[in-house]
């Protein structure tokens, strides 16, 4: 797809642009942050830029909400893709009417002009895996959890961490037996699934999360079973949502991109390229992290910032959200 | 007037359309039994509605105990000593016969907590007072219709009754067991409780009425003693036609029995069943409730299966595993309780009438051909003078007569060459009734095969050449209807099977 | 009176309690696992909310309805009342956070009454369409997010334990949460009521016949509108107690489960069309689902086979007590 | 002859105070969407985007509406669609990688579609044997092989989304008869069409309304009460994959989990449109303006941009209760007479 074409659709240019960001859904703090994002970026500019999702993390209705999007004649649409694969035909039909697309979280999406990473799934991934490892003492059996087997990114970065295990710790294990489980992106069924798991294979020494509530719900189980300091848990989560179990010493550290930064970067990618400016290696979208974008390797149109936050029970107060 | 239980005035109602009620006015004294008659859908039972409170007159009122109510509710008609006993009996299928029994009971007391013990008490009394044997734990659902009754009998006079209402109380009962209810209505004369009730048998209207109310078309016809009149006049009134109570005779054109059985048993249903059935002949089978004569007729349908014996048709052996090949064989079942097994209430009246033969409505395209089907329905409310504007109503807007009449039509319209008919005038009007049995003899001399089920003994006896009685699950013997008086065959029925088996 | 042991065996409970006993063995036999104490406790532990709503549903079931809103109806609820509580700072008691949810699930449950005693139309539309009003209102109006600190009171009793179960062989600990006691006490009150009030017994009049009830002098609209009151408030403590065990506010979660809960209801021997069913049995239904959703890890089922594996127990399962009970119905027709 | 059935099902229809609701809401919708939202309202954009959406959950609806005519219910439809659509998907990379030629392409596109149905077709039926013959409640069975087929589902495609599918899919699903009419639209209606015809000019469907009425009677009349049920539901997963077909085609893939919320939306869908759940009522001209009334109230939502997308839920459930209050309140049926003076005129 000739990503960098630039539109010729009739707003483009006259610098009164309405653009929206679709992210997955929007009960999830993750998103309500990024909202935070993106009202900044319409307060900073003046620009008609709001955010617009599906009820539910639901690849269909998410692809029904940028069919009216597309329908509404909006001049850019951002998107935080559930599914890469299931927005291609939308995304097409959104790029045929001339309507810019950026994307956030969609490597692997075609129809999109460019899309912006925060960090490499499979760097990210590998880094997940660091920070379980140091808990771990770099031994010992582990497995890895995701929202839900269908989840792209989070299989990536169960694969990052994965990979990055059989690289640098040797003397860790994947369990053969379960190598994946599913917290169905609930903090219940997290939980009680990993209740089960340890019951079941006492030699776990450690939990790769990758959904926000994984470690969470696993951090309870581990409390619960009395195995607090034999084993450990990482993944993502937002601070203040994981204050709790990181002071308590249940999980050492997450990590996390701050998504309202992604929000705002989108939404500047946008209207750059609305403005018709060439985007290139190096490219800044005017919020930290993401004032160097460098294109990925063998890639014209990912475009990757730089870097992770780490937050643990010393900096988790310092963020202020 | 002094000292009427209940005396309506005046009272009318209509329903959309229809006037149900015009200008009614009815009394009844202490410890009076007064039957309430008239033809299907002239108004008896919104009445009895208006009466127990369920619907509100639109002009009129009612007095009951002195006072005047112009809208009355149930719980007021209640409290006022009127108990009505539904024609649904308005049991609860799903609970026990002594919660049945007791439940109204402690709600009337307003209590707030049941006792289970007081519960079997007040349960053990109220079927005491009626003089029958009831498993008080057994689900009401299980229990036969009779007995289901005799459930809702017992809860009616449970309370304080002044006044009981009977909505058609005896068209499931047998015999013996509408004696047995008699009796009981009779005693509670002798308390001083009126009895309200409707009844479409005539014998026992006069046998127990000491008064009558004649309805037609919602307008009071006549109100009057049991010796001003006669059957005949009674049915007059009632429906302004003339009826004669000719007996059937039947031309036999053939002597081949089209449907015969030998020593056809189903366990624990009814067993050696030995009979033959000529087309042109009306076989009615007899015998009280739980005799087997109902699954006796489901073992000829195809829908229960029998364990030994053998049934031919046309003299060659059939087995008859399943409803469709009984249809097929050309049997047509007229079931017992047409609400339950044989209307589709919600459905138009024309989809009921065609429904068994609707393949035969379809072209070769396999389209439904409506307006074929549409004029057949049509034929078919004609020929039995179904009362409707419109064949496109749905069948639960029809009286029980009408809705007896469409069962019967779709039968018919599959062309069979045996029909069984189960109970086929039960709750019918005199004038559908002989409509019923005037299009069953017209059918028999055509050459149909008719079997009637039914325990109404003068509906046997006059319309049958033969009669076979069935006593616990054998039958005991067959009888000549022109040799055999009523209450001959009553006796047959009800005898204990002991004194038969030297008989048979 | 029949005996006793031959009840026993005639009944839907018998057969869910056996069908339990096997699966509860084929665990065992492929984990090693299922007869420890903590695991026993771990299956408590996971009973509880799905346990405390099988009980609203089935006495809506009882009554003749399908209630499909009671998850909706508990998220918005407790959302509400922990929204309230985390803004205005709330440090205090237990008792306020339960009379909050429990005042507002009244309401909610309120509305339901209101539509199902005033309209004749079957109690599954209507939920339906509170269902949706309820969520709506919540994410839409509410604007509802993830709210990660609760008020301390919810937290502690999320983490109040009974006792704690030690399996002696891997050292494991399991806690016996305190709300299983609210479990408990919510089917022994819905024991109570459902067989020894006038009330109780009119739900199951209710579901045998509607216009038999109004004539045996039930007032049926009452008792309807009460019904679902009652339920609203069962739902809204089902909906605090899983809060407060997560010890965050996670608005979606409960949602989606008011299937699952029906069916095992359903399951359980009550009749979809109302009027029969035992609580016993209703509680056998969501423990069978319980531990089939608890312990395909266990069994060591593949993650991906896991779905096919519910699919597949929830079809024997029920197919089980359904071939039972035609053949229950076929003997009885031959003894007539 | 026809002239005649057409006035008189027309008059028959708006005697369905229900559907004459409905179609009020309708009428009402589309105004104030006219008068308030104008650009949007004449843009063809907007209706096409509507086109393309409703039918993967319409089509479900209809199929749930069948079932629930009888007497039961689907609550299975959305697994079986994403299970056809993942096998047929699976089956069409197989016939032809990336890469293969046109003709090749159109073979798989044949043997998916085939197959998808069939596949569709058989699932139904298992729903239907389960609950005919083995007389399990139909909530529990479509309940129990919904996590079945999703599970299969997830076996298959372990749980990634199938794509990459041959181009030819894409463009056939993606054509517009016209120019103008979207491919889900012409097959949506397609569908509403045959199953129009099944349910009332053919024996079957008045058979199934008197199977819903009444059961035992319905075996007394003779009719073959096992085969029609598991006909129905056959003919639930047979539309539950065609759903899945347009899924495939819209999304260019297919996954375990698309479409998870449709379930309660197409039973929601199918009551709104006044089918009995109870069975032996309800009418397909209803369930086919529920469809419609939801998916332009939601396009209409759609098109404020600042309302927030969760108060679509609030406003669905909310039409719902209106539709049950307005029924009643409406007995004495002036909308109805309204309406009907343009059925009895012709
Ligand atoms: N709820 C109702 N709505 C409309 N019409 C009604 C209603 N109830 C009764 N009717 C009409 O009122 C008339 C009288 O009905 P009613 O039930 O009183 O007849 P009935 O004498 O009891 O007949 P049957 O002998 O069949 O029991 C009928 O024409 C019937 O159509
Ligand atoms: N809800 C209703 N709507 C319309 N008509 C009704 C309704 N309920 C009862 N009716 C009318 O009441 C009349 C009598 O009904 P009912 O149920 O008393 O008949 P029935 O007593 O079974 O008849 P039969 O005396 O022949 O057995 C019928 O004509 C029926 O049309
Ligand atoms: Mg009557
Ligand atoms: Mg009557």
């Amino acid at each position: 797809a000739g990503g960098t074409s630039v539109p010729e659709a009739g707003a483009a240019g006259d610098g009164d642009y309405t653009i929206a960001i679709v992210p997955k859904d929007s009960t999830n703090p993750w998103f309500v942050r990024m909202e935070d994002g993106v009202k900044q970026y319409a307060a900073d500019t003046g620009l008609d830029v709001y955010q617009k999702g599906p009820a539910e993390t639901d690849a269909t209705m998410q692809a029904q909400v940028i069919q009216d999007l597309i329908a509404q004649g909006v001049d850019a649409i951002g998107v935080v893709p559930v599914d890469p694969g299931a927005l291609e035909t939308v995304l097409k039909q959104a790029l045929d009417a001339g309507i810019v697309v950026v994307t956030h979280e969609g490597a692997s999406q075609e129809n999109t002009m460019y899309d912006i990473e925060a960090f490499n799934n499979t760097d990210y991934g590998g880094f997940i895996m660091d920070n379980l490892a140091e808990a771990m003492g770099e031994e010992g059996v582990y497995t890895t959890m995701v929202g839900h087997v269908t989840n792209a990114s989070h299989n990536e970065w169960a694969d990052g961490a994965v990979a990055k295990q059989a690289e640098a710790y040797p003397n860790m294990t994947l369990l053969a037996a379960e190598p994946r489980v599913e917290s169905q992106d609930d903090g219940e069924v997290a939980y009680q699934s990993a209740k089960e798991l340890l019951k079941k294979y006492p030699e776990i020494k450690g939990i790769v999360g990758t959904s926000s509530f994984d470690a969470p719900g696993v951090a309870r189980a581990i409390e619960e079973l009395g195995l607090t300091g034999k084993v450990f848990v990482s993944g993502t989560g937002m601070p203040a949502a994981n204050k709790g179990i990181l002071q308590k010493g249940l999980v050492k550290s997450l990590t996390l991109w701050d998504p309202a930064d992604a929000g705002y970067a989108l939404a500047a990618l946008a209207t750059l390229i609305l403005n018709g400016e060439e985007i290139a290696d190096g490219v800044d979208l005017g919020v930290k992290g993401y004032e160097d974008m460098k294109f990925a390797k063998g890639s014209d149109k990912v475009l990757e910032g730089n870097g992770w936050v780490v937050i643990n029970k010393d900096n988790v107060d310092e963020f202020g959200f | 007037m002094v000292d009427n239980v209940i005396a309506v005035r005046g009272v009318s109602k209509a329903f959309a359309g229809v006037q149900a009620l015009d200008t009614i006015s009815l009394e009844i004294a202490p410890g009076e039994i007064h039957c309430l008659a008239g033809e299907n859908g002239s108004g008896k039972s919104t009445l009895i509605k208006v009466i127990s409170g369920v619907h509100a007159a639109d002009e009129g009122t009612i007095e009951l105990n002195g006072k005047e109510f112009s809208k009355l509710t149930p719980m007021e008609a209640i409290s006022n000593g009127v108990q009505v006993i539904y024609q649904d009996f308005s049991v609860f299928p799903n609970l026990t016969v002594m919660e049945n029994l007791a439940l109204t009971a402690e709600l009337a007391e307003h209590r707030t907590f049941v006792n289970w013990r007081r519960m079997r008490r007040i349960a053990t009394e109220a079927i005491a007072k009626i003089n029958v044997k009831i498993d008080l734990d057994a689900k009401v659902g299980q229990l036969s219709v009779a007995q289901k009754q005799l459930v809702a009998i017992a809860r009616a006079l449970m309370s304080d009754a002044r006044l009981i209402i009977m909505d058609e109380p005896t068209t499931a009962l047998t015999k013996r067991e509408v004696d047995a209810l008699f009796g009981i209505i009779l005693d509670l004369k002798s308390r001083g409780i009126a009895t309200l009730f409707v009844s479409h048998k005539l014998e026992e209207v006069f046998e127990i009425s000491e008064r009558f109310t004649i309805i037609r078309n919602g307008k009071h016809v006549i109100t009057c003693l049991p010796e001003e009149l006669d059957h005949k006049k009674f049915s007059f009134f009632m429906t302004g036609r003339e009826f004669d109570d000719a007996r059937f005779t039947p031309q036999i054109r053939a002597t081949q029995p089209i449907l015969e059985t030998s020593r056809l048993s189903a366990h624990g249903a009814f067993s050696d069943v030995n009979l033959s059935l000529r087309p042109g002949e009306i076989l009615g089978i007899t015998g009280l409730l739980g005799s087997g004569r109902t699954e006796l007729a489901l073992a000829l349908f195809g829908s229960l299966k029998s364990d030994s014996g053998e049934i031919r048709i046309d003299g060659k052996a059939v087995v008859l595993d399943s409803v469709r090949t009984a249809i097929s064989h050309g049997i047509g079942y007229v079931p017992e309780d047409r609400l339950t097994e044989g209307l589709f209430l919600e459905r138009s009246i024309g989809s009921n009438i065609v429904i068994s033969e609707i393949d035969s409505f379809v072209s070769s395209l396999g389209v439904l051909e409506q307006d074929k089907a549409d004029a057949e329905a049509q034929r078919w409310i004609t020929d039995l003078r179904i009362a409707t504007p419109d064949a496109q109503n749905a069948v639960s807007t029809l009286s029980g007569g009408n809705q007896q009449r469409i069962v019967l039509a779709k039968w018919l319209a599959t062309k069979p060459r045996v029909l069984i008919l189960n109970g086929p005038t039960v709750g019918v009007d005199i004038g559908s009734k002989h409509d019923i049995h005037r299009v069953l003899r017209e059918l028999a001399a055509e050459g149909l095969a008719v079997i009637v089920i039914s325990d109404d003994i003068p509906e046997v006896i006059q319309n049958c050449n033969r009669v076979l009685v069935m006593n616990a699950g054998r039958i005991v013997s067959e009888l000549d209807p022109t040799q055999t008086s009523e209450l001959e065959l009553a006796t047959l029925m009800s005898k204990d099977v002991q004194t038969l088996e030297g008989i048979s | 009176m029949r005996a006793l042991p031959q009840k026993l065996v005639r009944s839907n409970e018998f057969y869910l309690f056996l069908v339990i006993v096997v699966l509860a063995i084929v665990i065992q036999a492929r984990s090693g696992q299922f007869f420890t104490a903590n695991n026993l406790v771990d299956i408590a532990n996971a009973m509880v909310v799905p346990g405390i709503f099988a009980v609203g549903a089935f006495m809506v079931l009882v009554s003749g309805g399908i209630d499909v809103s009671f998850p909706a109806l508990a998220s918005l609820a407790v959302y509400a009342t922990t929204r309230i509580l985390v803004d205005a700072g709330y440090e205090g008691d237990l008792w306020l956070p339960f009379l909050i949810v429990m005042a507002i699930g009244a309401v909610l449950g309120s509305l339901n009454g209101w539509f199902a005693s005033r309209f004749a139309v079957p109690v599954l539309i209507i939920t339906l369409g509170t269902a949706s009003v309820f969520s709506g209102i919540m994410q839409g109006a509410l604007g509802s997010v993830q709210i990660p600190n609760i008020p301390p009171a919810m937290s502690e009793f999320g983490r109040a334990t009974l006792f704690v179960a030690t399996n002696p062989d891997s050292g494991l600990t399991s806690n016996m949460p305190m709300s299983f006691l609210l479990l408990v006490g919510v089917v022994l009150a819905a024991f109570v009521m459902l067989r020894y009030t006038t009330f109780g017994r009119g739900i199951y009049a209710l579901g045998g016949d509607e216009s038999a009830a109004s004539r045996a002098g039930f007032n049926v609209r009452r008792m309807k509108f009460w019904l679902y009151v009652i339920v609203g408030v069962i739902a809204s403590i089902a909906g605090l107690v899983r809060t407060s065990m997560m010890d965050q506010m996670h608005p979606t979660n409960l949602l989606g489960m008011e299937l699952m809960v029906i069916a095992a209801v359903v399951l359980g021997g009550t009749a979809i069309t109302g009027g029969t069913g035992t609580l016993t049995g209703a509680m056998l239904g969501t423990l069978l689902i319980v531990i089939v959703q608890n312990s395909m890890i266990l069994v060591g089922v593949p993650t991906f086979w896991q779905g096919f594996a519910l699919g597949v127990l929830i079809i024997v399962g029920t197919g089980i007590s359904a071939v039972q009970l035609t053949r229950a119905r076929k003997r009885k027709t031959a003894l007539i | 002859m026809t002239a005649i059935t057409t006035s008189r099902s027309r008059v028959r229809l708006f005697r369905d105070q229900h559907v004459t609701r409905l179609a009020s809401i309708l009428v009402v919708l589309l105004l104030f969407f006219a008068l308030v939202r104008t650009e949007n309202f004449f843009r063809l954009a907007t209706w096409q985007s509507m086109a393309v959406q409703f039918p993967e959950f319409g089509l479900m609806a209809l199929g749930v509406m069948l079932t629930m005519i009888i007497g039961g219910i689907d609550l299975s439809v959305v697994g079986i669609a994403n299970m056809t659509a993942i096998g047929s998907a699976t089956l069409m990379l197989s016939i032809a990688p990336t890469g293969s030629d046109s003709p090749q392409g159109y073979l798989a596109l044949m043997a998916a579609i085939f197959f998808s149905l069939l596949v569709g077709a058989l699932a139904g039926a298992f729903n239907g044997f389960l609950v005919a013959k083995v007389k399990i409640p139909a909530i529990l069975v479509t309940l129990g092989t919904f996590e079945l087929f999703t599970g299969i589902a997830v076996i298959i495609s372990g749980g990634k989304p199938t794509s990459g599918l041959p181009p030819q899919y894409g463009e056939v699903m993606a054509s517009r008869l016209f120019g103008v009419i979207p491919m889900p639209l012409i097959i949506f209606i397609v569908a509403t069409m045959v199953i129009g015809v099944l349910m009332y000019k053919t024996a079957f469907g008045t058979k199934l309304y008197m199977l819903g009425s009444n059961e035992t009677a319905a075996e007394f009349s003779g009719l073959k009460t096992t085969s029609l049920t598991i006909r129905t539901y056959m003919i639930s997963g047979l539309l539950a994959s065609v759903a899945g077909l347009v899924m495939l085609g819209n999304y260019n893939s297919a996954k375990a989990d698309y479409g998870s919320t449709y379930t309660l939306l197409a039973i929601l869908i199918v009551v709104l449109g006044g089918v009995n759940p109870n069975g032996g009522s309800g009418r397909l001209a209803g369930v086919i303006l529920a469809v419609v009334v939801l998916q332009v109230l939601s396009s209409l939502l759609n098109t404020f941009p600042h309302i927030s997308n969760f108060y679509r839920p609030l406003i669905w459930g909310g039409v719902l209760l209106l539709v049950i209050v307005v029924n009643q309140w409406d007995k004495r049926d002036h909308l109805a007479r309204l309406f009907r003076w343009k059925g009895t005129t012709s």
